[in-house]
């Protein structure tokens, strides 16, 4: 049963990972993107890492994905342009990916992780909370490390209203405090004029 | 010495009385007067002057303790300690005597000489300086403070050469003499090092005491060949004296040095500081005598800087620089006598030269005044009849200068002549007939000037005709004080200074070299020696020059230029002044900074700027243009780069 | 009444703190600032002389001690004194600072407030250099006094200023990240032979060390200490550093950094390899006489006022490090130690000496630069008729330049020259020569800088010194006359140290 | 029966993938920024397997770390796609070589 459902879920993971990278647009992709994060969650539970997987699903899927399609949907994109050079970059693509994964099938396959090494380990009874246990060390361990993972997401915040905002400085509105701090003399300038002399040029 | 105060603050207010008026006429130059300024610095001289006669008194007829003692130590490392220290004994009190005393009459002939000049009381300053420093040259008890002084009259030396700083040819002069002057400082204080080195203090006592038994130590200066320490040690010395006292090749500053104002001509360059190296190996005797071939070395040197510059003195028109020329053939007198192992002869000839050459010096000013500032002998001629003071003290001068008998020249000439006779080392033969001709050019010269300046027919314009008169009685009167001596000196100290035992416990003589302890036996008395002198070859070469001098300027005054002309090759020479002039500016000046070019274009700039420091940024830039072809800005390639050296690690960590 | 407060700490701290401060006012109205810019430095200077007042000059061991620890993983700690070869290097830094705050007071119009605070930084920095007795401190200060002196050439220097800085910054910093390895090596090194690594130089005296890791020690410090002296052939450096260079920065420059590349070999290379010293002394004592001949001659051409006296400088720190290293050839040559001391004690003394006199040289040329704008001579000529009192002092310190007795110049030569002598008759000739080559160009300028008929209209129009000026001069006047009268005390301060270290140096450092 | 190696295998594939997905989208800078997301999720799932074989929530927590410096890096990344956008007019990475030495 679990073996099923890790290779369904596993067999859409690839899947769908496989159509991010080969649609041409960034509006679909981003979809198979969030289709691969789902798939990942199920696999995740799998694993019983549930709040790892429902955190995947809500921050992952629910914020920053939306916040891929809104910076897609808002950008003009012209998409053609972007598709050249899909067939040329092909072969070396495969080559490296192939590469790639070779190096690690290599690595993660055979004796070193296999089942007498790591084996799967007795499932937990269902009082178990994966939520507390991993909030037992969260505020406790890692206490330093969470504060400073706070920062960075503030950081994150400040840098990116910071980046994005802009100013208009030709724009007309209101400036409340200039308006109340107004006096007379701001307002009304009074000119003193020198008295001209008319000029009676005789004989000219 | 005197019942109220210790020998040593008695020797104190010698040396710090000048400088005391010195620095008050150099600092408050500003804000004081003339008449200060010339009133604090004579007084200043002037005490020291009366106290050094004290002093004389008290060494030369009380037979007072030579007084060494320490007034401040300069610094103490290693062990060493360097003093700064008065050593007083017959020597020196008769050095201070003759200091003060031109110094003396200098300082109150310059307010005659001076009395037009906007420097003047910066030039009281530092004549007053320079006898300060003069004291401290020959009151130095160790080789530390004879160098201080030795130096220290360099300066003022080159302060005045350089007093009309406007005038490029005395700011030329000035940087010359000091210049050359530091090359013989060079060798000097080389040979202080090396004295160091022997004898492991600088303290003349210690170091005279201990001479002998270093005598036999080597050095070895070129691998492999031994030469004898004190040799080196004295030569070294004695370039340092070459240098101070012109003696060739070092001699090429004194003549250009006239370029002064005439007062420190007659001061400086005339009676006391060139003869500041004479004093120094007088003093260093007992290192000198332990080397026969530093002797032989010194003279050598002597006797060529005494004949060959006398011949440049006939040809001379400048009348500073025909006394100039007189002067460096007689320092070759005193350094022929040096090598000759008769230092008393030496310092003798010194004391009287000392006299008679300021007196022709400031003669000389005293007609450069009534000609306002001509120095040209050929405009001159029949000034007898307007300057009858000047041409007495003048001719007394003369005498004096060419050895007349009787006159204090003779007595010291003579017995410098006898003494290289009877000298056995290696060239005496040489300096002895050097020197003899040199009595003959001696006479020559001086007469010429003599003849060409105070008779014959008056060649100066009319409008200095008309002006030409006695200088005032501030000139005339130091001319008078110092024509006394001229005559009397010599007669009057010659069986002490030089025959008796006047230089006893300062001069060491080996028993070899005592050419004196030879002639001591023949002499008779001065007035003996008159006699004896009349019949002697010298006089009559000084006879021979008196009679052609005569001949030539006074009955047939167009003869010279035709004998110029038919020995015109060797009048070149003589004109060209041996080509010394030419040579260092033309080799050793444009060849130094020939090499400070090449060092400078070739080393630093090109080699070292050009081809290693900016050469390896060059390079650098070289590179790096080089390989920023690879970053393209592509991101796609930084990605494929990082992504290859993954597969490139992982494989090196699979297989 | 103060023998317990932290001396040296307030001497290195004070004008650094108040360097900040003087930053901090930042105020436009610049006589507040330099008044106070004076204030810190004069304070620095009071606190500075209690440094020599109660310094016992009987003792060879360090004095005003203090010890914090600092980075204690690697034993690094906050330690610092004085001995009798450092003591003299900081008054003079003191000393200097002042002249150079009172060089800057009318002369700098732009960024004023900075300009001072970078010099009193510097001087702290300098005097940290001097003190620090922990090697890693004294690295962190020698590399920090970089900056300011960077900031000052470059901010306010001449027109080729980009040029000058960089090169400086790039020599030195290449000489000292050698010196850096070699600090970490013995420090891994004493870590095994005492089971603890230190960076404490007086543990690194102590420290045995074999002859192969000797000699590469010794050549790096050489790099870091050679450049910064700077020895031939890597001096092109100062040169260009000093034209550029505002007057306060050449006199910093000239009186005080240089003297670190000397005070490094004395305090840095002789006694913590002393066998690669020995070794290899022929190598720093020729490099020493290249410095003082060839120099010399490089000197004798420039027609650059600033140039020329920079390369004398460089000709005359050859004296320092001739001196600094003949202690082996006297012993081969004589036999015995004796004269070792005086070359040491020489080369001390030509240091600070050399402080005052290229001081007042470059203040001098500073005094002409800022009334016509050049630095070259052939615009000057005749500048005694309108300057007189200026001319006075330029001949003055000119003669001390070329060594005159009676001013410290020639102290520190002749205590050089006898000390060669005994090592080598040749060392000395070469030496010596510096009399001649050194009066030359110096004497040659002043011909025709202050000598002569007026040149031009310029120099007609000059004025003399104000009273500013005239102050700078005459201190330093005062100072070079009065070490070069009586150097003695001077000295007093010197010997047990300067013992101390002749006997530790004639021991070897191998293992046995 | 599931072994780590599965997990593993699972996670060099999806990571293997995203690497193909650079360099075939090497133009389109979105998609690239999706590709970092991918690699992420296979680093992710390793560090989950490892944590439930070894019965080490540490895992889980560098997981967690990781996820909120991806969700700040997705951010970042994104508001500078959109100022490069709005300065440049194009996202095209082809054009983008300020960096060009």
């Amino acid at each position: 049963m679990e073996t099923f459902v890790f290779y369904l879920f596993s067999a859409f993971m690839v899947m769908s990972a496989l159509m991010v990278i080969t649609v041409h647009n960034p509006v679909r992709a981003a979809f198979f993107l969030v289709l691969t994060f789902f798939s990942s969650a199920a696999v995740w539970l799998l694993l019983e890492a549930e709040f790892l997987a429902v955190i995947l699903i809500i921050v992952y899927v629910g914020a920053v994905m939306v916040l891929f399609l809104f910076v897609v949907m808002m950008l003009d994109i012209n998409i053609a342009e972007l598709k050249r050079g899909f067939v040329k970059n092909l072969p070396l693509a495969v080559i490296v990916a192939i590469a790639m994964f070779t190096m690690i099938y290599f690595v993660v396959s055979g004796e070193h992780f296999s089942v007498e090494h790591f084996a799967p380990p007795a499932r937990h009874t269902a009082d178990y909370s994966n939520i507390s246990e991993l909030g037992q060390v969260l505020y406790t361990e890692y206490v330093f490390a969470f504060e400073i993972a706070a920062v960075i997401l503030l950081v994150g915040i400040v840098a990116a209203i910071s980046l994005t905002l802009r100013r208009r400085p030709n724009t007309r509105h209101q400036k409340i405090e200039d308006q109340v701090a107004v006096k007379s003399e701001d307002r009304l300038r009074v000119v003193k004029v020198e008295p001209r002399q008319r000029k009676y040029e005789v004989g000219k | 010495m005197f019942e109220n105060y210790s020998d040593s603050q008695v020797y104190l207010a010698i040396v710090l009385a000048p400088l005391i008026g010195s620095i008050f006429a150099g600092i408050f130059n500003a804000y004081i007067s003339k008449a200060v300024a010339h009133t604090v610095t004579i007084a200043g001289v002037g005490i020291s002057f009366i106290l050094a006669l004290f002093v004389f008194e008290y060494h030369a007829f009380n037979d007072a303790q030579i007084y060494n003692e320490t007034v401040y130590t300069w610094l103490v490392s290693d062990g060493i300690r360097f003093e700064v220290g008065f050593l007083v004994d017959n020597l020196t009190s008769m050095m201070l005597v003759v200091v003060s005393f031109v110094s003396l009459m200098v300082h109150l002939y310059t307010i005659g000489y001076m009395q037009e000049d906007p420097g003047y009381k910066r030039f009281f300053s530092y004549i007053s300086l320079f006898t300060f420093s003069m004291y401290m040259l020959v009151m130095s008890n160790n080789f530390l403070q004879l160098f201080f002084g030795w130096e220290a009259v360099g300066l003022v030396s080159y302060l005045l050469i350089g007093f009309y700083y406007k005038k490029e040819s005395a700011i030329f002069a000035n940087m010359k003499a000091f210049l050359v002057n530091r090359v013989g400082d060079f060798g000097f204080i080389l040979g202080i090092a090396g004295v160091l080195m022997v004898f492991n203090t600088l303290d003349y006592a210690d170091v005279f005491s201990a001479a002998a038994a270093h005598a036999d130590q080597t050095i070895e200066l070129i691998p492999g060949k031994e030469w004898s320490m004190m040799t080196v040690i004295c030569i070294l010395l004695f370039i340092g004296a070459m240098g101070k006292s012109a003696q060739v090749p070092l001699h090429v500053w004194l003549p250009d040095s006239m370029e002064g104002p005439t007062p420190i001509s007659a001061l400086i360059h005339a009676a006391t500081m060139v003869t500041a190296g004479i004093f120094m190996v007088t003093r260093m005797s007992p290192l000198f005598e332990l080397s026969e071939t530093a002797l032989s070395f010194i003279l050598v040197i002597g006797a060529i800087t005494a004949l060959f510059m006398g011949f440049l003195g006939i040809i001379q028109n400048d009348i500073k620089r025909v006394v100039a020329y007189s002067t460096l053939s007689q320092l070759g007198y005193m350094t022929v006598a040096l090598g000759a192992s008769a230092y008393s002869a030496a310092v003798f000839h010194l004391m009287t030269h000392a006299f008679f050459k300021a007196l022709l010096f400031l003669a000389a000013g005293s007609v450069i005044i009534g000609m306002h500032h001509v120095q040209d002998i050929r405009q001159m001629g029949g000034l007898k009849k307007y300057m009858p003071i000047t041409y007495w003290t003048s001719l007394i001068g003369t005498l004096a200068l060419i050895g007349f008998p009787g006159f204090s020249g003779f007595y010291s000439k003579d017995s410098i002549i006898e003494a290289v006779h009877a000298s056995s080392i290696a060239g005496s033969d040489f300096a002895y007939y050097s020197v003899l001709i040199g009595v003959f050019i001696t006479a020559l010269y001086s007469l010429r000037l003599f003849f060409i300046v105070f008779h014959g027919e008056e060649r100066m314009d009319h409008h200095t005709k008309e002006h030409l008169k006695e200088s005032p009685w501030v000139v005339w009167l130091p001319l008078v004080l110092l024509a006394i001596p001229s005559v009397i000196i010599g007669g009057m100290t010659i069986s002490s200074v030089l025959y008796g035992d006047y230089f006893n416990n300062v001069v060491y003589v080996q028993q070899a070299h005592d050419v004196l302890g030879h002639l001591k036996e023949d002499y008779h008395g001065p007035f003996s020696m008159i006699l004896h002198g009349i019949s002697s070859a010298p006089f009559l070469l000084m006879a021979a020059g008196i009679v052609v001098a005569w001949f030539l300027y006074m009955k047939n005054p167009e003869l010279p230029a035709k004998i110029k002309n038919i020995f015109s090759p060797i009048y070149y020479v003589l004109d060209s002044k041996y080509g010394f002039d030419a040579f260092n500016e033309k080799v050793i000046a444009a060849g130094t900074r020939g090499i400070g070019n090449l060092l400078s274009k070739f080393g630093d700039i090109l080699i070292i700027d050009g081809i290693i420091v900016n050469g390896s940024a060059k390079s650098v830039a070289w590179f790096s243009g080089l390989i920023r072809n690879i970053q393209t800005g592509y991101l796609y390639h930084y990605a494929f780069a990082m992504i290859l050296g993954l597969i490139g690690l992982l494989y090196i960590t699979v297989y | 009444m103060f023998s317990n407060l932290p001396l040296l700490s307030l001497v290195i701290w004070t004008p650094i703190i108040g360097g900040m401060l003087v930053l901090a006012t930042g105020s436009k109205n610049s006589i507040e600032v330099k008044v106070l810019s004076l204030l810190v430095s004069l304070v620095t200077l009071a606190l500075s002389i209690p440094l020599y007042t109660q310094f016992d000059p009987s003792l060879a061991s360090m004095q005003f001690e203090e010890l914090i620890p600092w980075i204690s993983n690697f034993h690094i700690n906050y330690h610092i004194g004085v001995d009798g070869i450092s003591m003299p290097l900081i008054l003079l830094t003191t000393f200097i600072t002042v002249i150079v705050i009172i060089a800057g007071w009318e002369v700098i119009t732009f960024k004023v407030a900075q300009y001072f605070a970078a010099f009193l930084i510097l001087e702290g920095l300098m005097i940290g250099t001097f003190a620090a007795m922990d090697a890693m401190l004294f690295y962190v200060f020698w590399e920090a006094l970089l900056i300011p002196m960077f900031v000052i050439i470059g901010i306010w220097g001449g027109a080729n200023r980009v040029y000058a800085t960089i090169k400086f910054f790039l020599y030195t910093f290449l000489g000292s990240v050698f010196m850096l390895i070699s600090l970490l090596y013995m420090y891994m090194h004493a870590a095994e032979v005492n089971g603890v690594g230190t960076f404490n130089l007086l543990e690194l005296h102590k420290l045995p060390l074999d002859m192969t890791p000797q000699i590469l020690i010794f050549l790096s410090f050489l790099l870091a200490f050679a450049v910064k002296v700077p020895m031939w052939p890597v001096h092109t450096w100062l040169p260009d550093a000093h034209v550029e260079a505002p007057t306060g920065g050449s006199v910093i420059l000239a009186a005080i950094m240089l003297k670190l590349g000397g005070y490094g070999f004395i305090r840095f290379s002789l006694p913590i390899t002393p066998d690669a010293s020995m070794a290899l002394d022929w190598l720093v004592i020729l490099l020493s006489l290249i410095a003082i001949v060839y120099i010399g001659f490089v000197a004798l051409i420039q027609a650059d006022m600033k140039k020329l006296i920079a390369y004398s400088s460089i000709s005359h720190m050859g004296f320092v490090t001739l001196g600094f290293f003949l202690f082996w050839k006297i012993t081969e040559n004589t036999g015995s130690a004796s004269g070792a001391v005086l070359g040491l004690e020489g080369g001390m003394i030509q240091m600070i000496s050399h402080g005052f006199i290229s001081g007042a040289m470059f203040l001098s040329v500073g005094v002409l630069y800022d009334r016509m704008h050049s630095r070259m001579i052939k615009d000057y000529g005749g500048v005694v008729n309108t300057m007189p009192a200026f001319a006075t002092f330029a001949v003055f310190f000119a003669m001390a330049n070329a060594g005159l007795p009676g001013t410290s110049g020639f102290v520190g030569e002749f205590m050089v020259i006898m000390a060669a002598f005994k090592a080598n008759f040749w060392y000395a000739f070469l030496a010596a020569t510096t009399l001649i080559i050194g009066a030359a160009y110096t004497l040659w300028m002043v011909k025709r800088v202050i000598f002569g008929e007026i040149a031009n209209e310029q120099v007609e129009n000059l004025e003399d010194m104000n009273g500013r000026e005239f102050f700078m001069m005459i201190v330093l006047a005062i100072a070079v006359l009065v070490i070069g009268l009586y150097p003695a005390p001077l000295l007093e301060v010197m010997h047990a140290s300067i013992d101390n270290l002749v006997a530790h140096i004639s021991i070897s450092k191998l293992p046995m | 029966m599931l072994t780590l190696s599965h997990f593993l295998i699972l996670g060099g594939i999806i990571f293997s993938i995203s690497l193909a997905g650079v360099f075939i989208n090497r133009k389109n800078i979105i998609i690239l920024l999706m590709c970092v997301e991918l690699m992420l999720l296979a680093v992710n799932t390793n560090f989950i397997a490892f944590s439930y074989f070894l019965g080490d929530s540490a895992g889980q927590v560098f997981v967690f770390f990781i996820l909120t410096v991806a969700a700040a890096e997705a951010a970042i990344g994104l508001a500078i796609l959109v100022v490069l956008f709005r300065n440049k007019r194009t996202i095209n990475v082809e054009d983008l070589d300020t960096l060009k030495g």
